[in-house]
């Protein structure tokens, strides 16, 4: 067993005892904060995997901004009664044996999975030159699977329009509630100055290296999002109200721009959702720089809720 | 390995049927509430223009039409493809989901003077997402971007079920949305699982490459625990009843009739068109038999309810488990399987038609009367005479008496039954039958007493008469000619495998 | 063992675990953890997936990570809806129950608005 | 000269790498939340300066130097912030220990 064994099933066996903590802990506050870690723990397994991009991305959005809807959501939830009445010893046995089933079929499908392993990845080089990218992850996002992707942007209005639709008639048009106190501590006033203008570079860089570096549109715009969480939080600006036209614009660009580039390329390319050959990558990264417009805006809202003031307080 | 595969004629059509409504989204979000209404009402005919025009395309080339989107063969790319089901789903879906939205003018308009309303808002952007939702479940042939759509289409049914905003609509919602969320988890799962055994989520690929290891089956069994999640089948119903009983009646009528059979279609798609390479190892035999405690636990307890809406949405549970006798009795390669397909089929449909014309009925009985006890309905029928002709022609479908696509499937699903030499599922089909008459009875015996009833409001004209329409369809499906089945042949799995390897 | 080996076992354990919170938790938003975790469970076994699709200079399989950053996207919109239901019912009914009768319970009671 | 700075590097890491150490040591065994705080925050610092200036002779490019100082500041930004916030916490008792 080399070193990097060991650390490898060292890192296994903390990811699944604070997965398993984060479940057993009775304070949901304490789950809350578990699940934060377990989500930085998890990205350093994405990077064992060669997956820099998804380590970014489970940094970001998986453990950053769902921390913080968590975060708040347990605050908010924690001076509840318990609802219902804890289930019996039985259901309990029955969970554990279905769970402990599930685990075991699951771990034996992955163990025999078949040799040599079927891979795209020499598929997906080929058409890299096509697209001008050097990212095959972002290409496979961006390109070979645009559709999914674009499909994806609209699942997130949906989310966001779902969010909206809980809040009381009378508040519709109006803003969410403020993320953080009346009067923020000094501190983070001060941070949310320093680091926003940072990191909104960083977000942006991170968009422009993705084309062929790890980062990418997502990453790009889950940092964007951070940023604004952070001034929104320090009560630097406040959530927008809701019924606002630049803010419904903003956040529908990324999937829209997406949405009539994929309607323009039978013109350009011969079929939906095709990039015309030469062209190919200046028009990825407009495509892109809508996409991290849309998600920079978007995660801060989903964490920011229903409106629950009326319009213009 | 078989050539790439690349676009047919008319494959177009099917990219256009998934943006039509996406755009439609976006376009509302931007617009806001009014502009919402219209463009979800004035986009329907063009949607059903595309329905009608991939049937017409299916017809005319006899087999499936494709399409490789960004111009990329799969395993690379995505390929959308439509057979003689999915051209039939996509009608009863271009059907349907507009005819709710007339019917929801009246509850979901916007307040005069250019203001946004949130009902109106949520409900009009939500029933376009159900459009483009089915849209991309129907024709699809690529796992993961099915997923992706079962996704969209939680999204969209969760809010619809809560759109009244009362407590007991979020505690609703909340139960259906963590069905729905451990549902499409586990069939992304069985995803991944597949994807790792054989390099592609594409369906006509998975098809040819699948061999029976454990992968297989671990993916088969957990995709399938997913989807049944979401379809509601005994015993992972809980959600269904109170998310589509307090749903307002046209987002009942789409959740009932449509959205449940999205991901009943997936389990299809699954078992005949990626699995039937695998030998039999049992399955088929366990959905029938959940199918058959489905039938007789939600009648039973669709006979006990108090409410018109629970009862109708239990017997929704019913009638779900009817749907899963399609495979014992439509797998494999016999000369009873094109009946119990068929019959699975027209059951979709016929169910479909008739439980959103039930749940647009209730509501009408619950705008006129201010209530849906059943207790309390003596006299209705003659207040309301073509609400109840609804309700009954839907009962009608429902019960499976003749004539109707109710009775034109169980026939179909008892002739395979018994060629099959299966006679445990034709005395499923009677006993749910009986009982389908025993709430029906219910519902109609005390509402045709000749006691004096009053109306708290005459129930909308234009409501009833769309109502009717989508019982009198559900009715008319009994009359479908050859031809009809002759399409849903097309593209058929079991048609596919009989052929040379 | 290789590292995407024990990805993998790893992710078979989060799905149990998680599966076993799901059902066993009766608090709503614990449930959601417990989704999450399921969640992180079966985004590793696309990790192990494409680390075993490194081919020749390939590290690994592009397809299922890029997949894996759709999911996560999608889980997160997921938890805010979750939580965003949690949030309004807490406040509508001053506890979140989930008990499956407890919408119809409400409903027989009250008079039908 | 190169063997010099291999050392260096070597040597800066694992003394980095000792206050991390430290630090988590301190996490798990100090009595209360604020002296938890006091050491964590001291050994990131320390521990986190040493391993980039560790990693500052094999960084390749000036571009890259850069961004490990940039990425060292901006932990120093964050993590003093949030020591601030937690200690402010722990004095209005919001945070359960």
């Amino acid at each position: 067993m080399t070193l990097f064994d060991a650390l490898d099933l060292a890192l296994a066996a903390i990811v699944l005892g604070v997965a398993a903590w984060t479940i057993a802990a009775r304070e949901m506050f304490s789950a809350v904060v578990g699940y934060v870690a377990y989500g930085l723990l998890l990205a350093i397994v994405w990077v064992r995997l060669y997956a820099p991009d998804v380590a970014l991305t489970e940094a970001s959005i998986g453990s950053g901004v769902t921390g913080v809807l968590l975060v708040a959501a347990s605050t908010r939830l924690r001076r509840l009664p318990a609802p219902d009445a804890p289930p019996g010893a039985a259901l309990k046995i029955a969970a554990a044996l279905l769970s402990v089933l599930v685990t075991g079929v699951l771990a034996t499908a992955v163990l025999y999975l078949p040799n040599p392993a079927a891979s795209l990845a020499p598929e997906a080089d080929r058409h890299l030159a096509a697209t001008g990218l050097g990212n095959a992850v972002t290409a496979v996002l961006i390109a070979y699977r645009s559709f999914d992707t674009m499909l994806e942007k609209v699942v997130l209005v949906l989310a966001v329009v779902g969010v909206w639709s809980v809040a009381p008639e009378r508040f519709w048009g109006g803003q969410p509630a403020p993320l953080g106190p009346a009067a923020p501590d000094a501190a983070l006033v001060f941070l949310a100055r320093i680091l926003a203008p940072i990191g909104v570079v960083i977000g942006v860089q991170m968009f422009w290296v993705g084309a062929d570096d790890p980062g990418g549109a997502f990453q790009g715009g889950a940092i964007l999002a951070a940023m604004w969480i952070i001034v929104m939080m320090a009560r630097l600006t406040e959530p927008p109200p809701i019924g606002s036209g630049w803010l419904r614009l903003a956040l529908i660009s990324g999937p829209a721009v997406f949405l009539l580039v994929g309607v323009a390329g039978p013109y350009m390319a011969g079929s939906f959702f095709g990039y015309p050959v030469g062209f190919a990558k200046p028009l990825i990264l407009f495509v892109e720089a809508f996409m991290v417009l849309s998600i920079g805006v978007t995660l801060p809202l989903l964490v920011a809720g229903p409106p629950s003031r009326e319009a213009g307080q | 390995m078989t050539a790439a595969e690349t676009t047919t004629q008319g494959g177009a059509l099917l990219v256009l049927a998934i943006l039509l409504p996406s755009a439609g989204i976006l376009a509302s979000f931007a617009l806001g509430s009014r502009a919402a209404e219209r463009i979800a009402l004035g986009s329907a005919p063009i949607a059903l223009v595309i329905a009608l025009a991939v049937l017409a395309e299916v017809w005319r080339a006899g087999r499936p039409i494709v399409y490789t989107v960004a111009g990329l063969s799969p395993p690379l790319g995505i390929a959308l493809r439509a057979d003689g089901v999915s051209a039939v789903m996509l009608l009863a879906s271009a059907l349907i989901v507009p005819a709710s939205g007339l019917y929801a003018r009246a509850g979901f308009a916007s307040p005069p003077g250019g203001g946004e309303s949130r009902k109106a808002f949520t409900f009009w952007i939500m029933l376009q997402g159900i459009s483009a939702a089915l849209a991309i479940v129907f024709v699809s042939g690529d796992l993961f971007n099915l997923y992706v759509a079962l996704e969209l289409l939680t999204f969209a049914a969760v809010p619809l079920a809560c759109v009244e905003g009362r407590a007991e609509t979020f505690a609703a919602a909340l139960r259906y949305l963590l069905f729905a969320l451990f549902g499409s988890i586990f069939y992304l799962l069985g995803a991944a699982l597949l994807y790792g055994a054989f390099g592609t989520l594409d369906i006509a690929l998975l098809a040819e490459r699948i061999r029976p290891i454990p992968a297989v089956t671990a993916a088969a069994a957990l995709m399938t625990a997913g989807l049944l999640a979401k379809t509601a089948l005994f015993p992972l119903h809980l959600w269904l009843p109170p998310a589509h009983a307090n749903a307002p009646a046209p987002a009942s009528a789409v959740l009932s009739g449509l959205v449940v059979k999205g991901s009943f279609f997936l389990t299809v798609r699954l078992w005949f068109y990626v699995l039937p390479g695998l030998p039999a190892i049992g399955f088929d035999a366990i959905l029938g038999a959940l199918g058959s405690a489905a039938v007789v636990f939600g009648s039973v307890l669709a006979l006990r309810q108090p409410r018109l809406k629970l009862l109708v949405a239990y017997s929704t549970i019913a009638q779900i488990g009817y749907l899963f006798l399609i495979f014992p009795l439509g797998s494999g390669l016999h000369s009873w399987t094109a009946d119990g397909w068929n019959g699975g089929v027209m059951q979709v449909l016929a169910h479909a038609f008739a439980k959103a014309a039930m749940f647009l009925a209730a509501g009408l009985l619950y705008e006129s009367l201010g209530h849906d006890k059943i207790a309390k309905f003596s006299g209705a029928a003659r207040a309301m005479p073509m609400t109840f002709l609804t309700l009954g022609l839907g009962g009608l479908s429902l019960m499976g008496l003749p004539p109707s696509g109710g009775f034109a499937a169980k026939w179909l699903l008892l002739r395979a039954s018994i060629a099959s030499g299966q006679w445990f599922w034709a005395l499923v089909l009677i006993v749910g039958g009986l009982l389908a008459a025993g709430y029906m009875y219910r519902i109609l015996a005390p509402a045709l007493t000749s006691n004096a009833i009053s109306l708290k409001a005459p129930p909308r004209r234009a409501g009833e008469a769309i109502a009717l329409t989508l019982a009198v369809v559900a009715v008319a499906l009994g009359f479908a000619p050859e031809s009809f089945f002759q399409l849903l042949d097309i593209g058929r799995p079991a048609l596919m495998t009989a052929g040379p390897p | 063992m290789s590292a995407s080996t024990i990805a993998g076992f790893v992710g078979s354990g989060l799905v149990g675990l998680g599966l076993y919170a799901l059902i066993v938790n009766p608090e709503p938003l614990k449930k959601l953890l417990a989704f999450n975790l399921i969640g992180s469970g079966v985004f590793l076994v696309f990790g192990l997936v494409a680390r075993r699709g490194a081919v020749g200079a390939f590290l690994f399989d592009p397809v299922p990570q890029a997949m894996v950053i759709t999911g996560i996207v999608v889980a997160f919109a997921a938890s805010a809806l979750a939580v965003a239901l949690m949030l309004r019912l807490a406040d509508e009914s001053g506890c979140i129950a989930l008990d499956p009768e407890g919408g119809t319970r409400l409903d027989d009671g009250a008079e039908d608005t | 000269m190169s063997l010099a700075l291999t050392l260096f590097s070597a040597l800066a890491i694992a003394a980095g790498v000792f206050f991390f150490l430290a630090g988590t040591v301190a996490l798990l065994r100090f009595p209360d939340s604020l002296s938890r705080l006091h050491a964590l925050t001291k050994a990131d610092n320390l521990g986190l300066g040493l391993v980039v200036l560790g990693l500052l002779p094999r960084a390749g490019s000036p571009l890259a130097g850069l961004k490990l100082i940039v990425l060292w500041a901006l932990v120093q930004l964050s993590s003093a912030t949030v020591a601030q916030l937690i200690g402010a916490a722990l004095r209005r008792q919001d945070v359960p220990e």
